[in-house]
Parts: C-alpha cells; structure tokens; sequence
C-alpha cells in the first residue's frame, strides 16, 4: 500500500492518471489547466525521490544517475505544459487545431510523459526498451497533429526511421539478454540493470560489443545523432512549439540516458570494446555537420533543431572522452542545454504566433518590437552559442580545455565546430533581433514566464553552482566512469 | 663660479647660432652665384630681408586662425632650443643633456609639424601640396635618421651628442667605412630636411615644384621673418650636426679655458664655410628631381644607413 | 582590502547597469548612470593606484564560478596598473558621457550595457584563474557587442558587430585552449598551480602562439586587426574612447599575464616573432589609417599601430629577459606599459574629440569638414594636443614612451642572438617610420577637419560641445602633457609592476637631478621634457616679446592670397584623400595594391574629368575572404542532406550500421 | 536428441535467410509478397520448434501470430491494397538485382564473421541463430533501402523484424518476447495503415494529402 504513495511509482501513476482523464475531458481550458497540474504534481513526485531513497526493486530503480534526469525531465515538462497552455489558446483561436485534436493532444502528452519516466526509473532493459519507444510513438502522433503536408511527412519520416532505430535497439537488448543468460541463467534477472551491472564482467564480450553497436544506433537515431539525424529537424519544425521543446529537452536525454547506461555496462567489461571512441568520433560528426548545416536554415525552428543535434554531440563527446572532469561538464551541458532549448523554443513559439511565419527572413528588428521577447531570445541564442555568464559556457570550457590537455587534435576538430555553428547562430541572430523591425508588431499576449525561468536558472548556474548540486553531479560523474 | 662659466658659454653659443644661421644662408646662396659666374646677392642679405620682413606689416588670410598665428613662434622656439642643444664649438654644454640626438631630430619633427599645420590651416591648395609633400619627405627621412643613431650609438655607446663628440675626437675611433656610410646618408637627410636641391629648391616659386615654399605661401612680414630664420637655423642645425659628429676635432669641452673656447669657435666656423661650399657645389651640380623621385633618394639613405650597422656588426665581430 | 573595494566597485558596475534595465527609455536615466559609473570608476581608479604604489598584493576568494575552484581575484602591482589605466579611462569616459550621453538616441540601448562592460574590464584584470579570466573577458566582449550593436538600423553596424563577436569569441576560444595547455588534463585552473608547473618547450611555444592570437585578436595585432576599424567606429563615441583606449590594454595585460607571469622563463625566439608582429602592425596600422577619410575609423587603426608599438616594447622585454639582461628588459618593459598608459590617455582624447565633432556636424567622414577650429576652438585645442601627443613629439607623454622604446632597441647590440641582432635594427626603423606616419596622417586628420575652410552647411554652422566634454578632454589633454613634462614620476609608479614581472627595474627616476629621466646611465642618454618645454615657452615668448619689441604691430585681414587664385571654392582645398596621395604613391602599391584610374574628357566632351583611386584590402582578401568561402562552400554541399529521401536516410543509417559491424569484425 | 534439435532449428533458420535472400530479387510485387509469406512461415515453424525444445508454452503464441497475423493477415491487405491504389506491380529497384544479390551474400558472411566471434562456450543453439537473425535483419534493411516501392519496403522492414523475433526466441527464456512480437505487430499494422491512409502509392516520403482531405471529411 505504501508503494502507491512512494514518489517512484507517483511519477508514473500521476501521468498515467492524467492521461485517462484528459481523453476524455472537453474543454481545452480545463484540460491545459489539468495537464499543467498534473505535470507539477509529477514534478513534486520527482523531487520527493531526492528525500525518500528507493531501494532498487525488480521492475524499478532509482539511483543519482536518473534523478538527476527525472526531476529534469519533470521540471521541463512542467514549464512546458505552463507554455503550451498559452500557446494552444492561440493556436484554437487561428484554427490550426481543432478541439479533438487538442483532447488529444494532452492525452498525448502525458502519456509521453508517463514513458520518459518509466524509461528512466525502469530496472529492466526490456521495460526501458519499451517505454522509450512508447514515448516516441506519443512524440510521432503528436508532430503530425497539424496534419499539414509537411507536418505529415515529418511524422512519417520520424516514424520509419524511428521503427527502425526501435528494431535496433531491441536486437541490441536481446544481445544482451543472450550475453547475461550464460552467466545469470534465464529468465528475468539477466535483463535486471542492477544484477547485469554486477555481473557484466563475465559476460561474453564479442556478444557485447554487437549488441552496443545496436543500442547504440537505436537509441543514437532518438538522441539525434548524425547521420541518424534526419528525422530531427524535420519534426522539430512542423510539430506543435511546445513538442518540439520537449522533444529538445527531453526525448533526446532520454535516449542519450538509455545510451549512457549500456555505456556503463561496457566499460565494466574490461575484455569488450571500450565504448568512448566511438561516442567520441560520432559527437565529433554531428557536432561538425550541425554547425555547417546551420547557415542554410531559412526555418528558425529548424535552426534551432540543427543546433539541439549540435549539442547531442558536444555532450556525447565529453561522455565518450570520460574522466570526472568531461562527464561533470557532459551532464552540466546536457542539463543547460535542456533548460536552454526549451525556453529558446518557448520563445520561437511566441515570436512565430505574433508574426505568423517561421521564414527567419521575415523576422527583422524584435528587439525593437517585442523588446521582452526579443531580449529573451538573444539572451538564450547567447546562451546556447555558449557565451558567458551563462551555463553552457562553464561546460564548454570544461570540456574543451580537458580535452585539450589530453586529445589536441580532437580538441581542435571540436572548437572548429563550435566556432562555425557559433557565427552560424549569430549571424541568424542578429538578423532576427536587430535591424528596421518587419512584420506584425502587434503585443504579445504571452507568459515570459517559462522563458525566464530556465534563463534565470542558465544564469545562476553559469554564476554559481550550488554545492549539493555539484556533489551529486561528481558522483555521478564518477559512476560513469 | 662654473655654473656661471657654463651658462655664459651656454648662452653665447645661443647667440651665437641665432646670428650665424642667416649668414649660412646667405653665404650658400652668394657662392652657388659665383659658381654659375652670376653676381648674386651681397652675403648679408638674408639679415636685410630679416629686417625688411619685420619692418612689413602682416598681411592676415581672412579665415586664419590662432593656429596659424601662434605657429612661427613655436617653430622658431623649437628650432632655437635643438640648435641651442648641439654642441657648435664646445660640447659637455650645461644643457645639452635635456634632450639626446633623438629628442633632436623629435623636437625638429614637432617644428615641421606645427609648420605642415599652419600650412593647412588657411585652406588653400598650395598649402595643402607642401604640407603633404612635406610630411612624406619627412617620414621616409626619419628612419633613415633612426638608422644613423642608431649605429653611431654602437660606436660611442650613447645618443647624447657630447658623448659622440668626444668619442669622436678620442683616438679609439679610426677610420670606419660605417662612419662614412652614415655621413653620406646623414647629408641626404639634412638636404631632404632642409628643402635643398635635389629634393626641393629653396629659391624657386613654381608652384607644382615646391614644397616648404608652398606651405608658408600665404605668411608675410613678422611671421614670415621668423619662418626664415627658423629655416636658416634648422640648415645651421643639420651642418652643425655632421660637423659636431663627423669633424669634431678642435672642439672645446666643458671646463676648458676661454682660450679653447674661442679655437673651437674659429674651428667650428672655418667648418661651416667648408661646409657652405660643399653644399653649394653640390646644389650647383645637380639637378632638382621629380617630387616621386624623393622615395627612392631617402630610400637609399635609409639603406645606407642599415648596411652601416650591420657592417658594424661584422666589423666588431659581434 | 584594495582587492574588495575594487571587487564592490565591480558589482557596484554590475548593479548600476540592473538598474538602468530598469529604467529604461526615462530622461534621467543618462545623467544617473553616467554620473554613478563616474564615481565608481574614479574610486576604484584611486584604489587601484593607492595599491599600486604602496606594492601591495591581495587576494579573494568568492564562491562562484568552478564550484572546486571558486572565483578568485587577485590584486598585485601589474593588475593595479592597468586597473588604473581602465578605471581612469573609464571615469573620464563617463564624465564626458555625460554631455555626450544626452544626444543619444537609443539609450536604453546604451545605458545597462555600458555599466556591464566596465565591470567586465575590470574583472578581467582582476581575474586570478582561468575560469574566472576567460568568463570576464567574454564578457567583457559581449557586453561591448552590444554596445557596437546599440545602433543596429544600419546595415553596417550590423555587420561590424557580426565580424567583431566573431574575432571575440575566435580569440577567447584559442585563449581557452591555451589555458586548456598551461591547466593540464586534471585541470589546475588556478593561476597559482600554473605557475607551479611549467610546461615543456613544445607546448610553451604552443601556448605563445596561442596567446598570441588570442589576445592579439583582442588587441589588433595584424592581421588580427579587421574587426577593430569596423566595431570602434560603430559604437557611441565615448564606447569607442573605452575600446580603442582601455579594452586593447586588457588585452595587452591578457599577453603580458600569460607570457611573462603564468608561462614561465622565455626563450630568446620569442623576442624575435613579437617583435616581427609589433612592427609589422604598427607600420600596416598606420598606413591604413593614412587611407581613411571617416575620423573615427583612422582612429580605429592608429590604435592598431599603437598597440604594434607596445608589441615591440614586449618583444623587446622577452628578447632581454630570455638573455637575463634585467636592467634592458626592465627598460622595455617599462616603454611598453607608460605606452599603454599614455595611449589609453591620448586615444581617449581623440576620440571625444571626434564625438564632440560628430554631435556638432553629425559627420564622421573628414572630406565633409574643415574649419572647425574656428566654429569649436576648444575642441580643436584638445584635439591638437591629442594629435601632438599620439604623434610622439615632444613635450609630450607619446615621445616619451616612443623614446624609452628606441633607448631599448638602441641596447639590442648587448644581445648575443644573431637573429635578433640583425631584426632588431630593422624594428627600429619600421618604428621609426610609422611615428613619422602617424605625425603626417595626424597633420592630415587635424587640418582637414579642424583647419581650412568649412567643406559642407554642416561644418559651417557647427557649435563648441558641452561642458562635460570640454572638462573630459581638458582633463586628458593636461594629462597628456604633464605625463610628457614629469615621466619620471610615471615611471617611478610603473616600476613595480615591472619588477613584479622581471624581478628588475629602472633606475629610480625621482632621483634625477633636473627631473630628467636617464634609462641607464646619464652619460649614455637622457632626455628632460620639462626644461625642453621651459627652454620652447622662453625662447617662443622672449622672440614674440622682441618682434613686439621692434617689429611693426600691424597687421591686416585679407583674402588668402593662395599663389593669386582669387577666391577659390572651399572645395579646391586638400581633401584627405589628396593629402595621403604622396605616401599612397609610394606605400600604396605595395600594401593596398593601389591602382589609380583616371579618365580626361576628350576635347568638347562636357562631362568632368573623373580620378578613382582603388584600394584593396589585401589582409581581409588574403585571409578571410577565403576561410567565409570555405565555410560557405562547405555548407552549400552538406545542405544537399537536408532535402532526401526516407530511403536514402535509411541507407544512411544501413551503411553505418555496416561501417560499425565491420570494425568489429575486423578489430581484434 | 539434442543433436537433432540443433540440426532442426539450424535448418529453419538456414532457410531463413535463405527466403530473404530469395525475396532480394523478386521483381514483381505479388512474387515478393508470396516469398514473404512463406518467409512468415517459416518463421511461425522456427519459433514453434524453439518453444518445442525450449518447452516454452508462451513461444506458442508469438508462433501463432507470426502465422496468422504476417503469414496471412498482411500479405492479403498488401494485395488488396495494390488493387486499390493502383500501384505499378513491378518493383523498380535502385541497383541492379545482380548487385544487390552480391551485397546480401556479403551481409551474411557479415554477420558469421561478426556473431562467430562470440566464445564457443555459449550456448551454441543461440550462436547460431543469432548468426542467422542477424542476417536475415541485415537483408531485410537491405531490401528496405533497394526498394524503390512503399510496399516493397514495408515488407523489408517486416522481414528485418522477423530476424527480431527469430533472436528473442532463439534467446532462452528471454522474458516479454509475446508482448513484443504482439507490439511489433501493432507497430507493422500502423505502418501499413499510414500507407493506405497517406495514400502513399510510389515510396514513403511522398505523402498525398488531398486524398487524406477526402479521406477525413471533418477537416474545415
């Protein structure tokens, strides 16, 4: 009875709940508010499990590693649900969507939720498997929702290149289900994560390096990284603003999450094939090809997608350099940039509604016309381009200097892509903030407040870091090894 | 007691350029008449223009401004003070530590700039070509300046003029074919400086030829009395400089009797006549060139001047 | 303690700036701001002097930034000095914002962001680890981005805004991997665990060239230099003063705090690359600056030669220090940071005086000038002094410092290395040469368009500028001179900060009978700016009072007589381009690839006769042109994988998972 | 006893990939859609086997499906809906069959050499089978990327799923191997719908949205 109560099973109960009501509930306003609730409680939930240490159950696990995702995850998904209610509003009223769709549409997005948690918590690379690709399924229908013929074909082409990651990664944890059996016997304690990572080191390791080979390529396609991207810029521009925020800001960590873990598995094998040059080599692909694919971008939001494919490979790279210097700047980063992305899609979204287009060549001079939004959004751009004194910075200049120290080249190879992709973003910056102001000038109805949050936070953790926070991030560090 | 001697020596060498330096002038012009079989003008001439300049009244431009009045002063204070600091007849003056060889050539550098100023400043095209002619001149002449010092300071180890002379006159010079590198291009700098021929021609008033003439076209009576005797003083100034560095045998030194003082005042004037002819030979034998053709005349002072010091280099070895 | 107040004046900054956020678009927003970053800076500009003469070092320890780290300020004789130079140049700047300020038009632009960037000048200086070093110095670029983009309806300020963040973070990212070098693979970002450990030659002469182009693109060294006539220009005057005058010099402390603090003893090659680069910058900094006819953008580049000539000073310390030639070392070291001082002085002056032009005419661009001595005399005296000082004429403080220079090159003989025996002599020269430029394209700025006669209604009818203006650059010019007239002062202050670095310094200077300055010896050379100036006032008022004396008094006003032209329209004056002809003929070719295109009407036609002169830019085509072409080709090609098929996608995905299967088959 | 059980399930595995190698160069829909049935087939018969031999009662049911639900259900819609949409019977491919028949065979001894590696020590039945599944997933990506054809494709990516369940199966008491057999299935279904939906006729990534208007009359 107790384990109703306990915050791991609420974080899944609260959105599974919620997705119930909110399919059949009327009434977008009710419906926002619901989600919003239910998106705070989860959030509250997440946070309780800082308090209340789990033990790790068969099904269940709750160790530094996911919380520090959880209440990441939940606290975006909050501020995201505070975004979309404003943002759907407006969307009604324009007929973009229909209230059907809307119903919908919450429903969706908490089921979404209910799978990213279940995926983080879970104990079990089959649960894992599957929650991840429930939560990409919801994301699927969610990017089509316009049913534009673009947003059709986003979703269609996310959706097949996702089955296909999907096979892969399932064929993957098969793999390694068949390289634990010999060792753990059958059934499911050779698929439990605490007992494989007890006992991986005697497991086969040419099993291994197969089966990450396709983990890494399945969950690699959600993470976003080249050249399994494609799927990403697409649905990140014709989906609905407030899914292409958590799509940013979560799905990908997620994926990245599922990916870390397996990378624990494989480093705790001394005999397999050590996982970090391959991260290393493909974060250091996608973070080149995102920065030269950035100056082409006509669409803002897709711009900004090429950018989040940028700093799935920033961070991966620090995780595959490894050392508790490049992990503790890997996790900063991948924090900053969620927080990041999301409030800069906020924005986007806002900036897109009041001057009715997403062509970056039709929007001039924000600053002059929304000084609040258009601020907002050079403050975030400033962020994500990695400027200080903001957080990002603090963990480029971890990663880039540890690196430099150890790996010249590579070192090299990445600050050349960090220098492009940045004078990709400023051009495209300057161009929107700045200038004679085109298009509507019409006030903003607007709340800053989810943009504002995340940059305050950005700020503050680019100021000052709090201490309990940073503990728990070296520890983690050190469990990755 | 000494204080007083070196001030009395101080100041008479102050005079002692100021009445000097027209009788340069005039002498130049007298002997480049004779060599061209011409009469010329009585040798004092230049203190009767003086005169008459400062007897005229002063015929202001409408537009000119205090700039353009104030400048004759300074250029002529300026030029006073760095001929007041080279060491004419006697060197270890009471002064001439206050400014080095190259706050000299700096403290000249300031003269002409006023005077490229006051060029400018009534706003006319003739102004405008001297200044700018005067101002390239000028700056392809100071590196070559720049290289002289530059290798007379690694003989005698300092720039104070007084060190270089005495260094000069002391036996451990010898003969270097660095020193006579550095007096050729030292003389090509004074003529550019001075605005002698080849590189310009002080007598002409054509107006596409000249340079300093052109900057100082629009100045009369005082102002320009005082234009003229800072030029003759700067022209005093340069043959003072090679003789003082070059030919400074008989010079006096500090704390000499008044005897050797007034050697080394006949000495010195004997080696400005020499010089004077020098200078009108040489002006008399050549020809004035093109204004684009100055470059390439400093150019080789400037070279002159580089292989000086490397040769240095070679001879001592370093 | 002086590391607190200086640290209270930085957030004092930071609020201030808060604050105008705050205030936005009000009228008293401007005086407000202006009048509080005045005060701050001139404490902390007092503190930091008190702490610089007294020689006393502090440190503090916040607990922001690196967590394990925490930030960390430090305050020792070097830091005080250029905290001085910043902190007076940004007080002074307020000051005469306070005039100038009320002509803006965007201030709301201008205002929050001016606070910021002064602390960030300050924290940089202050910054006593790599985190903390590299954080303020972005910052210190970003805020002034801004600033450089507080006028951003013309397209060209857009653009100079876009090159200079660009240089920015360019020259922070190669300072982040150069600190990436000195901090080693576990990362001992503390400036104290660097300096513990030196790094191998290898990486010693990777972190120079590192610094190098970090801090010289900061700087303006050549050719690092492009975005700095673009971005000065661009920003309000008194912003321009800040950058030209002081940012350049953090810069400058940047280089000198790494390569002579953090990196360890020199070795004598790196005398001869610095030394190279200085000359060459001061002399290209100055040849363009010829070029221009936009005041601020020649002032721009006559920044750029001036920091050429605090390199070679730099390059000279290096060259003596990696010789143990302390004394020598100590004398260029010296030249460099009074050049430091007195260029942010001059440059400062310059500048507002060229503000104090552009709010009375609203022209930047000289040919559009002329005459303006007469309608602002004030200005015009100011800026002459300006003109005089950067020119290095003495009785100035520029000759000074210039002259310490050429003492320094004049010992370069004492050095064993042929290579810099022989480039050394060759450095003196471009020095020498590119003083003399600056003397002629300040014979240009100031007479085309303060002398002659008012080219445009604008000139005609413009006014003297305001109190605040006036009393700002009075107040530098007075510096300008007496720094020329007592250096000995001056550089009795520097002195410690120069034995902080080298371990030696000047002789003491104070000492000197006559207040002159003596480098090395009396015997050797000396110089004695204030007797100079004394003997040039007596002489100039003993000739004046004899002329007055015996020379007739009288004196007629006429119209120019100009060769007997009558009465000439303004436009046959000299215009700036026709004074720089000269020494375009003979640099031109060379440098700009200058090519002059004339066309003569032939006899009946009625259309003018038409001269164009075309310059290239031969660093920016040399460089930059290609590295955007690249980086534009590149991304045209790539661009073609945004627009498959599903299926070549998945080929995409197949060929990987072949690539990946593959290796592991094979590896072993 | 186990000699033969081995032999058994190496043999239907062997045909396996065999068929998909079979279905690498059929050019004609209908053709493809046969092989794919017995492909399905087949697999129901492996899957069968390894729940003989493993006694594992559930194995039975992702047998059943496999049989019902791919050997039947969906070649049966795939042909009725080339009857509706009117697509081109005969398959265009992006390479010639002769090519692409070198690169399967190549796949294969891909995936020996790769699963070959594994120590002998494991269960060889496992080493095996997962050596086939792997191929049998390689050639059906390979058959998705050389296939022109909607169609076409979808029974690639149908038959690289069957090289999926073959391993979970092949894997010994791998625990949820129904559920995702089931899961996958509903994931094929909504594949196949979205063709008939989008009206997709030639490849997957041109999507007809007129059709889909008509199709959803509700839209304004």
């Amino acid at each position: 009875m107790k384990g109703l109560l306990d915050g791991t099973t609420l974080v899944l109960v609260i959105p599974a709940f919620a997705a119930a009501v909110l399919a059949v509930l009327p009434g977008y306003r009710l419906s926002a508010r619901l989600n919003m609730v239910a998106s705070f409680l989860t959030l509250l939930a997440a946070v309780s499990l800082f308090f209340v240490h789990a033990q790790p159950g068969t099904y269940f696990l709750i160790d530094d590693l996911n919380i520090v995702f959880i209440v990441l995850s939940t606290i975006i998904g909050f501020t995201t649900s505070v975004f979309s209610a404003s943002y759907i509003g407006h969307e009604l009223e324009t007929g973009r969507l229909t209230p059907t769709n809307l119903r919908f549409y919450h429903a969706m997005y908490q089921v979404m939720m209910f799978g990213m948690n279940l995926a983080l918590i879970a104990n079990n690379i089959g649960l894992m498997w599957v929650a991840i690709e429930l939560a990409t399924l919801a994301t699927v229908v969610m990017v089509g929702i316009y049913r534009t013929h673009e947003a059709l074909e986003a979703a269609w082409k996310y959706f097949i290149l996702a089955s296909v990651g999907i096979a892969f990664a399932l064929f993957g944890t098969i793999l390694v289900y068949m390289a634990a059996q010999p060792v753990l016997g059958e059934g499911l304690q050779s698929m439990t994560w605490t007992v494989l990572v007890a006992h991986v080191s005697k497991f086969d390791p040419a099993l291994l390096n197969v089966a990450f080979v396709f983990l890494f390529l399945g969950y690699g396609t959600k993470v976003g990284l080249a050249p399994l991207h494609a799927w990403l810029p697409d649905a990140h521009a014709e989906g609905p603003t407030p899914i292409s925020a958590v799509l940013s800001g979560l799905l990908l960590n997620v994926a990245l999450y599922a990916i870390l873990r397996f990378k624990m598995l494989m480093t705790l094998n001394s005999t397999a094939i050590a996982p970090g040059p391959l991260m290393v080599v493909v974060g250091l692909i996608s973070v080149i090809f995102a920065a030269f694919m950035l100056y082409r971008r006509r669409d803002i939001k897709r711009l900004f997608a090429y950018s989040s494919i940028e700093h799935m490979g920033i961070i991966v790279f620090a995780f595959g350099m490894g050392g508790p210097l490049a992990n503790f700047a890997g996790l900063l980063q991948m924090t900053m940039h969620s927080l990041t992305k999301s409030a800069i899609f906020f924005a986007v979204g806002h900036i897109a509604q009041i001057k009715g287009t997403q062509r970056i060549a039709d929007i001039r001079g924000l600053t002059v016309t929304h000084p609040v939004l258009g601020w907002g959004l050079v403050l975030g751009v400033i962020a994500i381009a990695g400027m200080p004194p903001l957080g990002i910075f603090m963990s480029e200049f971890l990663i880039v200097t540890s690196t430099f120290a150890r790996e010249p080249l590579l070192a090299l190879a990445l600050v050349l892509g960090l220098l492009v992709a940045f004078g990709a973003l400023m051009l495209r910056l300057q161009g929107i903030a700045f200038g004679e102001p085109t298009g509507s000038a019409a006030p903003s109805k607007a709340s800053y407040l989810p943009i504002f949050a995340h940059l305050t936070l950005v700020l503050a953790a680019g100021i000052y870091l709090p201490p309990m926070l940073v503990v728990w991030f070296q520890h983690v560090a050190q469990m990755l090894g | 007691m000494a204080l007083i001697s070196d001030l009395t020596v101080q100041g008479a060498q102050m005079l002692l350029v100021l009445l000097v330096a027209p009788l340069i002038t005039g002498l130049v012009r007298k002997m480049k008449a004779r060599l061209l079989r011409r009469q010329g003008p009585p040798i004092l001439q230049p203190y009767r223009d003086l005169i008459r300049l400062l007897r005229k009244e002063v015929v202001l431009a409408d537009n000119a401004s205090w700039l353009f009045r104030a400048a004759p002063y300074l250029i002529f204070a300026a030029t006073w003070v760095s001929a007041a600091l080279v060491p004419t007849f006697a060197a270890g003056l009471l002064f001439s530590w206050t400014a080095d060889l190259i706050a000299l050539v700096a403290l000249l550098g300031s003269a002409r700039f006023l005077l490229a100023l006051a060029g400018m400043d009534i706003g006319t095209s003739f102004g405008g070509i001297g200044s700018s002619r005067e101002v390239m001149i000028a700056s392809l002449a100071e590196p070559a300046m720049m290289m002289i010092i530059f290798s007379l300071a690694l003989l005698a180890g300092t720039t104070q003029l007084s060190g270089i002379a005495q260094y000069m006159t002391s036996p451990s010079v010898g003969l270097r074919v660095t020193l006579g590198l550095a007096l050729i291009s030292l003389m090509m700098v004074g003529i550019a400086e001075n605005a002698r021929i080849p590189v310009d021609n002080p007598s002409t008033h054509l107006e596409l030829t000249m340079v300093h003439e052109a900057m100082i076209l629009e100045y009369s009576g005082r102002h320009l009395a005082l234009i003229e005797l800072a030029a003759s003083l700067k022209l005093l100034v340069y043959l003072s400089l090679i003789v003082c560095i070059f030919f400074s045998w008989g010079i006096a030194t500090a704390g000499d009797t008044s005897i050797h003082y007034a050697l080394g005042a006949a000495a010195f004037v004997g080696k400005l006549l020499v010089g004077c002819f020098g200078l009108a030979v040489f002006e008399t034998a050549i020809a004035k060139m093109r204004v684009f053709r100055v470059p390439t005349f400093l150019g080789a002072a400037l070279m002159l001047g580089l292989l000086g010091a490397l040769l240095l280099f070679v001879s001592r070895g370093l | 303690m002086s590391v607190v107040i200086l640290m209270w004046c930085v957030l004092a900054f930071l609020v201030v700036a808060s604050i105008a956020i705050g205030l936005a678009k009000r009228r008293i927003a401007t005086p407000m701001v202006y009048g509080a970053t005045a005060l701050i800076a001139s404490v902390g500009c007092v503190t930091a002097f008190i702490s610089l003469v007294s020689n006393q070092s502090a440190t503090l320890r916040l607990p922001l930034g690196l967590p394990w780290l925490g930030a960390n300020f430090h305050v020792d004789a070097l830091s005080a000095f250029f905290l001085v130079v910043v902190d007076l140049g940004a007080a002074v700047a307020s000051v005469y914002a306070l005039g100038y300020g009320r002509h803006e038009q965007s201030a709301e632009r201008v205002l929050p962001f001016y606070a910021a960037f002064l602390a960030g000048l300050n924290l940089v200086v202050l910054a006593e680890d790599a985190f903390t070093f590299l954080l303020s110095w972005e910052f210190m670029s970003l805020t002034s981005w801004a600033l450089v983009m507080a006028h951003h309806r013309s397209a060209d300020n857009v653009r100079a805004g876009y090159v200079y963040i660009l240089m920015a973070s360019f020259g922070t990212f190669t300072l982040l991997l150069a600190y990436g070098l000195l901090a080693g693979p576990d990362g001992h970002y503390g400036f104290e665990a660097i300096r513990s450990h030196h790094p191998d030659a290898l990486h010693s002469a990777l972190i120079l060239g590192l610094v190098l182009v970090g801090a010289g693109s900061k700087a303006g060294l050549v050719p690092l230099h492009v975005w700095l006539p673009l971005a000065h220009p661009a920003a309000p005057s008194h912003v321009s003063a800040l950058m030209s005058g002081v940012m350049t010099k953090v810069a400058v402390y940047a280089f000198i705090r790494i390569v002579f603090d953090l990196l360890g003893p020199p070795v004598w090659w790196w005398g001869v690359v610095v030394l190279a680069l200085g000359g060459i910058t001061s002399v290209m900094g100055v040849l363009y600056a010829l070029m221009q006819h936009d005041l601020k953008r020649l002032l721009a580049y006559h920044t750029v030669e001036n920091i050429g000539i605090i390199f070679i000073g730099l390059g000279l310390a290096l060259a003596f220090s990696a010789n143990g030639l302390l004394a020598t070392a100590a004398l260029a070291l010296t030249a460099a940071l009074f050049h430091v001082f007195n260029h942010s002085v001059f440059k400062s002056l310059l500048f507002f005086g060229s503000g104090a032009v552009l709010t009375a005419t609203g022209e930047r661009d000289m040919e559009h000038l002329g005459g303006l001595i007469h309608r602002m005399p004030l200005t015009a005296f100011a800026f002459l002094i300006g003109c005089a000082a950067i020119s290095a004429l003495p009785p100035f403080n520029g000759f000074v410092s210039e002259w310490l220079t050429f003492q320094a090159i004049l010992l370069s003989p004492e050095l064993p290395q042929w290579g810099l025996k022989l480039s050394v002599p060759a450095v003196g020269a471009m020095l020498a040469l590119s003083a003399a430029l600056a003397a002629a394209c300040f014979v240009k700025a100031f007479g085309v368009t303060f002398s002659g006669r008012a080219r445009t209604r604008a000139a005609e009818t413009a006014h003297e500028s305001d109190q605040f203006s006036l009393t700002a650059m009075f107040f530098l010019a007075t510096v300008c001179l007496v720094a020329g007239l007592l250096p000995g002062f001056f550089i009795d202050a520097i002195a410690p900060s120069v034995h902080l670095v080298l371990g030696g310094h000047m002789p003491l200077q104070a000492a000197q009978p006559w207040l002159s300055i003596v480098p090395i010896a009396q015997g050797r050379s000396s110089y004695n700016g204030l007797l100079i100036f004394l003997f040039i006032a007596v002489s100039a008022s003993l000739g004046a009072y004899s002329v007055h004396l015996f020379a007739s008094k009288a004196k007629r006003r006429a119209p120019a007589w100009d060769g007997g032209y009558p009465e000439a329209s303004p436009l046959t004056q000299y215009t700036a381009g026709s004074f720089a002809q000269p020494i375009r003929r003979v640099f031109g070719t060379l440098v700009f690839r200058a090519r002059e295109h004339v066309e003569f009407p032939l006899p009946g036609e009625t259309r003018p006769a038409k001269l164009e002169v075309i310059l290239e830019d031969v660093v920016w085509d040399m460089l930059y042109a290609p590295i955007s072409g690249a980086i534009t080709f590149l991304a045209d090609r790539l661009n073609v994988l945004q627009f498959l098929t599903i299926r070549r996608y998945l080929s995409l995905v197949f060929a990987a998972l072949v690539l990946l299967l593959l290796a592991i088959a094979i590896w072993r | 006893m186990h000699g033969l059980a081995f032999d058994i399930s190496h043999l239907l595995a062997g045909s396996l990939v065999l068929v998909s190698l079979m279905m690498l160069y059929q050019d004609r829909l209908y053709a493809l859609l046969n092989v794919f049935a017995l492909h399905a087939v087949l697999l129901s018969l492996s899957v069968g086997w390894q729940a003989y031999i493993q006694d594992a009662p559930h194995l039975y049911v992702t047998a059943l499906i496999a049989l019902v639900f791919k050997a039947i259900i969906i070649p049966v819609a795939l042909h009725r809906m080339i009857v509706t949409l009117g697509i081109h019977r005969e398959i265009e491919t992006t390479a010639g069959i002769g090519p692409i028949m070198l690169g399967g065979i190549a796949l294969v001894g891909l995936s020996m050499a790769v699963m070959l590696r594994i120590t002998p020590d494991a269960d060889p039945i496992a080493r095996e089978d997962l050596a086939f599944a792997l191929s049998v997933l390689l050639l059906g990506l390979l058959i998705m990327v050389t296939r022109r054809n909607a169609v076409g494709q979808v029974v690639g990516f149908m038959s690289l799923e069957n090289g999926l369940v073959l391993a979970a199966t092949g894997a010994k008491g791998m625990p949820l191997v129904v559920e995702i057999s089931v899961a996958f299935s509903v994931l094929i279904a909504f594949i196949v719908i979205g063709i008939f939906l989008f009206r997709i006729r030639e490849r997957f990534d041109s999507v007809d949205v007129q059709a889909l208007d008509r199709f959803r009359g509700d839209r304004r």
